[in-house]
């Protein structure tokens, strides 16, 4: 039932806003709503229930184990979250001047300087709300760069056929053209295809090392040198240090400019979508592009940089200091960890993927790279079974969801076919894997014996599968009242 | 050790499973050349009793002064509910509904979201949201431009009363793609844009105006007379708006007398004041609302409502063709992560007001607003600077340099509004004062005393200066 | 799965205390525990899951309609919540110097103030932690009062056989007999019974009322003559308020002694059991003797009046200030309410339940007082379908749980058979009733019909019907590892 | 309407159907002349964000003072993630679990309490809780009372190192059952009771004997030597605990040396170290543990392990034959409502701390005091009250009044201790001072400088009036 569907004409329970109307006989008629929105009509107990019980139709970290790949989807620790919404934080308005504003601003520059560390980098800004928009500030500056130089032709970026669907996406609305590398069977990028297609027109390549096939670029050095040779610039898409923090960092590898989803990496919450955090760093040769707001320190003092401060920087993301709830938490969370911690973080989220890789191998499921180390995810393709059993990797997904655990990321990467992409993270224990171990080995042996089970799954949800296609072709986007 | 739960005995079972001798082995893939150092300028770890007597020392660092301020972000009352659902775990904890049977809650969720948020704007179609006003805003010119198909040019007209920021962000981000966003400055008497100067820098061939309401001087333009012209014109109408402030103005949807063509095209704006608290600059979110035919050619998420397969209503995420996860380089937007939990503070947020509560919030916002512009005007010296209408923020001219007033109030515990004179030099010494529901009478005396006393302190200084002198 | 099944030896994942021990060498080897204790050993990941899975079992205010007779199950404001946890509160000392204490002793001295308002009593106490303590307090103050007079033959305390278990049981921890008096048909006190019970060993009547029956005691004056005049002093069981609040003061009825369950009027969460308080007030002649600490007023600021203020007084209920976090929730949800809220409340809790009731009867249900009205609450008893149909008030309630209904109180008061004691609170949309009452005339249907479905109810719950005898024969009370 | 949902027309609809004209006829069997007027000394209601005004007003005014004082109430670090989860609606608004099937939430946690509880104790039966630590005294000398059949005295010896709050409150619940308790004074040395001095109180009957560890100063009961000399009189122990001192401290279900009736019979304290904030008093926790023989004798609610119609593991009150709404005027205790809520917090505490955890704690919190009072007692004037070893408070004696110093400390943002000049009169200028493992390095250096000021300046006081006079 719809919250409106609750909704009674005239009801308002809740002392939430002043009983009576002021005027506001002040403006002009004409300028004045006719009709009042048609919001529900609810008492405060409703909403409350509704959306509680709402709540618990979702599976979540906080209930079920959610191996989802290359989302991240570790423990948020409860105290990230009360402790960035101390009042002296929620009520800081983002104008306030700097010198009232000192204890935020000495987050924000602990948390540059930290990222800075941890990655490698010269530089960062915490403008980016997402990893998409960190994506766009570094193809932005990687474009400023060039035309810094007067080095106008280099119009396209490079992106490996394994990539996320941001880094396409945003070179191009970046005003770039894309070309795609292909990747080889062992999972690293194919370095001759590399060779051949760099050359005047290129203005960057996108990287993710680990990439989405959960293995490490062992080429790195050479791609950074071939890249580099041909002047363009190297593109981290750091979405997730889980499997390196601590261990190798981007700046070392060659990379020109990276991005970081504080919500993976650094444990802020998905939220259900969001929001997040794409932090962005940059080597020391793209400084004076870097995004803005930055916070610097003076003195004692903390105070926000502004354009006229930088004058070649980019400029801004967003209307204020992009998500600093965002940037709280993940502050929170690293003085948590600490230095030792972030390495412990990368040793373990390691140690439970290929722990699960191992696993899945001796349970007889097929690994879309079999002789490789895990970084922190793995894939685990389905075609066999999908050959032989007429099952699918979605199926498998729902089936899980009815065993009590989330799906892995299906269907990405693109180019492995019916597959799971599985990624445990460093927070959850060996119980959670096996079980999850124990789920999928079951799923398999339901497909080899009673497929329908797969394709009728889920059966204990709230609901069973959802038809897609007709949402997509009778769309029905918004309520518009009981007909 | 903090977030790892593996005893050494685990450790050791899973490294006999995988067949290695330690978890170091597991990075031997890694050139050893290449490999990190300690992180020294980490600093070491910190037990959660430590790290929360750091943080509530930061906390209480910051200010507690009473907020006039506004320019964008307002300090509204939240029910305590809102947060409180919000932040449930499986609220907080879960991801992006992929697998919409373990998600229904986020989904309908959405769902209502974008019910509510249709109703607010009076526009046909809202997607699940954007990163913030500003950024939502460059999506709605982005936009635009791919929806006008009549228009060439890439002009976007864009008043100089529209939010700096706003301005900022977008030029960031639509100037990779060769698009003009053309300044109209506004009309000094009245403080909003006249459909004269809106005409002077209009060529044959404008793709889009953009037309924030009310504008960032708190003014209320004159959107019906400006998006009847655009229409005639073939120029689509970008409405930015408050979305607390159009439960009393009209909304997007209806903006026009033109009944044919009437409503902007494309809503953005700010979610902020419906539920989202200042903090510092965010979590906010951006609204994007559009008509029912420009939807193919909207960014980010949308949810749709369908059935399962015993017939019974269900939600899931829809039109994921325009995305960049499937569609990649060809996507609407490379928008992935959204704001969805404050969206979903909004939603509950909503619920539990109402349209009836929300409308007397901003009206009270209003008369507040009005009650502080009339005390601050009885001092000498202090005066409106437009004629007219405001909704909750005023722009107010003074005598003596800004930014030396507002510090002065601030240590009289007053964060007393925005300084405009980097961003709007020709209006002199002026500051734009803001005043929502959480102002009270006491309040609003106070920084009338408050301002008084600044400005008497301020002339004395003045007149003891040129005595000495 | 119980939290101790998911602990694993040597876990130790959160950074919730000192990494090391530190020494504890100065105290003598012989006192030191020698075997640490045998808690869970889990992570904190899995601590969070496992309760946040825990409580998605319990049916709440927050989820379901849950209308327990004598137990005003109504909303709790969360900003009562929120409010009362503010660090200023929680972080105050018992022991602080009372001024610099004002903010909590303000809130202290207006809670008195408004209790002593809506009851019409002349000083008011909040020492006890519940209506029990409450109950305990008053009749102590009674035993006080009389002996204070020398009269110290009275050790009888009369009680209705309506009467919540509570008022018997507190009559005998305080060393008082109890005789019962027993009910008419029509829900009032056999007055003819109390008159001949009366007498000089007669230390008190406690009486509720409205009653548990749900009806109002129509003879009140009379019955505080006959007490009165016979020596006794009348208790009022305030537990529940709800339904004269602003439209009849104890007080005024001559009542002598009250408590009031916060937990219930005045909307103070249940939280699966407590905590409560059950604030005590009296008239002018039993003042001296309320319970510590107390809070008075002298100009601008507050103190806690001690022993030596009130040396006659009963003595003190626990360490320090009753339960002091649910008194401030109670202060805001009063705040929130004011003088007219209150009368509201009675008026819409009376509403709901004379709208049930009328429903029940149009829907063929027998109810236990049927000429009446009702007040917050009324009764139905299933005594007839019993006997037809062979299902008991228990299976009734069962399978109102499998309808999405916490069951109203069953087989209370225990002297109407096979009974639900049904109590809607004002805060419930009539939706929530009128979902209700369909879902009770099913059942009924289903009695008819079909009553295995009753018997085997509920289905859809965690667990099915659970074997309260084997439990309480074969005790297991607590987990003593897996065997 | 705050809080109530009604519609004019539902108002009209529900009145039709109950056949009253109005809602004040629902009222017509209340006699005229007893119908209430205005309740005019209650204010009128405030919108939340005015009682948000207000109560954070109010908070304000409380103290920020670093805390030194101990007393019966600890300031412990509590993993935010306890309270976050406890308040969850499904928690918080739930009551007390009748409908079993549908509170298996809340019995589950009773039940993992129970366990743990005994863990910590090491006893063998556990309650669902009690209301405080004072009143669980009480209840567990009353048990002792019905348990103690081969004893007719009504006898309990009671320590006066027990806080004295404790016994005030346990005298108030007892005194109407003719039970009589004994006061045994302290070895003036030691701070502990003595086995001399409880043989001098102890007549030839004695029910129980009340021992608490540690001791209102903070000192070390002979907890084993007394346990064993009362189990060869017949006489059962009552042990009151600090349950977080009991992770370090041998517990009540160890105490004597003689195997064979080794162990307090009953054990009650207050359960606020483990989870509860200090919230000026409350809500706290009493714990209330036994043997297995007594188990019948426990007041309060007690959850069993059982199973479903299909043999399916679950949760349900058990022995419910002992409680008032069984039992009324029998029944062992008149506690209906107990401290749920709190017990849920403290569950959930005690399995994110771990027993590692707790016991990590308890050792800082002795450490610390350790400090506190090695850099107090270096200062002129001030020594330890008693000799040998103390958990996490101590007795101090200094040379001038103790409400003098406390006073002058906290007008150095210090909470110094509590003053115990009113209970204990025969120590002097005696103050108890305590650290948990909040208190770091700074603070405890923070107290030793500012003691050092306030007693130097005390003493100038002093030197000055001397010199005056
Ligand atoms: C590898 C990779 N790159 C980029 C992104 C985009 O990040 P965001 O969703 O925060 O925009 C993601 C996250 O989904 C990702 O996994
Ligand atoms: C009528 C009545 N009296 C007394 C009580 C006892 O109150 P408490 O449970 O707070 O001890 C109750 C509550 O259960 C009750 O309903």
């Amino acid at each position: 039932m719809l919250i409106f569907e609750h909704s009674s004409h005239g009801r308002n329970g809740a002392p939430q806003s002043p009983v009576e109307k002021a005027s506001v006989s002040a403006i002009p008629e004409s300028l004045l709503r006719k009709n009042r929105a048609a919001l529900p009509e609810v008492s405060e107990l409703q909403a409350v229930r509704h959306y509680t019980r709402l709540s618990q139709k979702n599976f979540s970290i906080d209930t079920q184990f959610y191996p989802l790949g290359s989302c991240t989807m570790k423990y948020n620790p409860r105290a990230c979250n009360t402790l960035a919404m101390l009042p002296g934080f929620l009520n800081a308005h983002p104008l306030t001047p700097d010198e009232q504003n000192q204890g935020f601003l000495a987050c924000m520059f602990d948390l540059q300087s930290m990222l800075c560390e941890a990655t490698g980098m010269a530089a960062f800004s915490l403008a980016p709300m997402a990893g998409a928009q960190g994506e766009f500030a570094g193809v932005a500056m990687i474009d400023a760069y060039h035309k810094s130089r007067g080095d106008e032709e280099r119009r396209e970026i490079l992106v490996p056929d394994a990539a996320h669907g941001t880094n396409p996406a945003t070179a191009v609305m970046c005003g770039f053209s894309v070309k795609e590398i292909p990747t080889l069977d062992n999972g690293d990028v194919d370095l001759d295809a590399l060779k051949q297609a760099v050359g005047p027109q290129t203005a960057g390549l996108m990287l993710t090392n680990p990439s989405t096939l959960g293995v490490f670029e062992r080429n790195i050095e050479e791609i950074a040198k071939v890249v580099h040779q041909a002047g363009g610039l190297l593109y981290y898409d750091g979405a997730n240090l889980n499997a390196i923090l601590g261990k190798i960092r981007p700046g070392d590898m060659g990379f020109d400019v990276i991005h970081s989803n504080l919500h993976k990496t650094f444990s802020t919450p998905h939220g259900g979508g969001g929001p997040g955090s794409g932090a962005v760093g940059v080597a020391e040769r793209l400084i004076p592009f870097l995004p803005l707001p930055m916070v610097t320190q003076e003195g004692e003092q903390y105070r926000y940089l502004t354009a006229k401060d930088c004058p070649q920087s980019i400029g801004r993301l967003s209307a204020f200091m992009g998500n600093p709830g965002v940037l709280l938490r993940a502050y929170i969370y690293m003085r948590f960890l600490g230095r030792e911690g972030m390495v412990r973080v990368a040793e373990f989220a390691t140690l439970n993927a290929n722990y699960m890789m191992a696993e899945a191998r001796r349970r007889g499921f097929t690994l879309a790279i079999d002789s490789r180390r895990a970084s922190h995810e793995f894939i685990i393709t389905l075609k066999n079974e999908a050959r032989k059993y007429h099952v699918s990797a979605m199926d498998f997904a729902k089936r899980l969801l009815d065993l009590g655990y989330h799906a892995p990321t299906t269907y990405f990467p693109l180019l492995v076919p019916e597959c799971l992409l599985i990624e445990p993270t460093e927070s959850e224990a060996k119980e959670a894997l096996d079980g999850f171990m124990d789920a999928l080995e079951q799923i398999k042996q339901e497909a080899e014996t009673n497929p329908e089970i797969l394709h009728a799954a889920p059966q204990t949800l709230p609901v069973k599968r959802l038809d897609e296609v007709r949402a997509a072709k009778q769309l029905d986007l918004a309520y518009r009242g009981s007909e | 050790m903090p977030f790892i739960p593996h005893t050494e005995q685990e450790i050791t079972q899973m490294l006999q499973t995988i067949g290695a001798d330690s978890i170091e082995d597991l990075f031997d893939e890694i050139p050893t050349h290449l490999r990190a150092a300690v992180l020294s300028a980490v600093p070491t770890g910190m037990t959660e009793m430590e790290v929360s007597r750091l943080m509530r020392q930061r906390a209480e660092k910051n200010t507690k002064a009473l907020c006039f301020l506004g320019a964008g972000a307002y300090q509204h009352h939240i029910p305590a509910a809102v947060w409180e659902i919000t932040t449930r775990g499986e609220f907080y904890s879960a991801y992006t509904p992929y697998q919409a049977e373990a998600s229904q809650g986020t989904l309908q969720l959405t769902y209502e979201y974008q019910s509510m948020m249709t109703a607010l704007t009076a526009m046909d179609v809202s997607n699940a949201s954007m990163y913030d006003g500003a950024s939502s805003l460059a999506e709605a010119i982005l936009m635009a431009v791919r929806a006008n198909r009549k228009s060439k040019s890439r002009k976007i007209l864009i008043p100089t009363t529209v939010n700096p920021v706003y301005r900022q962000t977008a030029h960031t981000i639509v100037k990779g793609q060769q698009i003009d966003l053309v300044e109209v400055p506004y009309d000094k008497a009245t403080g909003t844009v006249t459909l004269d100067q809106i005409k002077q820098q209009a060529e044959a061939d404008i793709t889009a105006i953009v037309l924030q309401q009310p504008n960032f001087f708190g003014c209320l333009e004159a959107v019906d007379e400006i998006t009847d012209w655009a229409h005639e014109n073939n120029i689509l109408v970008i409405a930015a708006v408050n979305p607390l402030a159009i439960t009393v103005l009209n909304p997007p949807g209806e903006w026009g007398l033109d009944e044919a063509s009437k409503g902007a095209d494309i809503a953005c704006g700010d979610g902020q004041p419906l539920g989202a608290p200042m903090s510092a600059g965010g979590p906010y979110y951006g609204l994007l609302c559009c008509k029912q035919a420009l939807v193919r050619q909207m960014p980010g998420r949308i949810v749709g409502r369908t059935v399962d397969l015993d017939g019974k209503e269900g939600f899931v995420l829809t039109l994921q063709a325009r995305e960049q996860h499937i569609r990649r380089s060809k996507a609407t937007s490379n928008i992935c992560t959204n704001q969805g939990l404050v969206v979903t503070a909004s939603t509950i947020h909503m619920a539990i007001m109402g349209a009836k509560g929300l409308e007397n919030t901003a009206a009270a916002c209003h008369q507040n607003n009005n009650n502080l512009v009339v005390q601050l005007c009885a001092i000498a010296d202090v005066k409106k600077a437009f004629a007219g209408a405001h909704f909750h923020e005023t722009v107010l001219q003074l005598e003596v340099p800004a930014q030396q007033v507002l510090k002065a109030l601030m240590q009289k515990g007053i964060l007393g509004g925005f300084d405009l004179s980097l961003d709007y030099p020709e209006l002199g010494h002026a500051i734009l004062v803001c005043t929502t529901e959480m102002r009270n009478e006491d309040d609003i005396a106070a920084y009338a005393k408050a301002m008084q006393e600044v400005l008497a302190q301020t002339a004395n200084n003045v007149a003891s200066l040129q005595e000495s002198a």
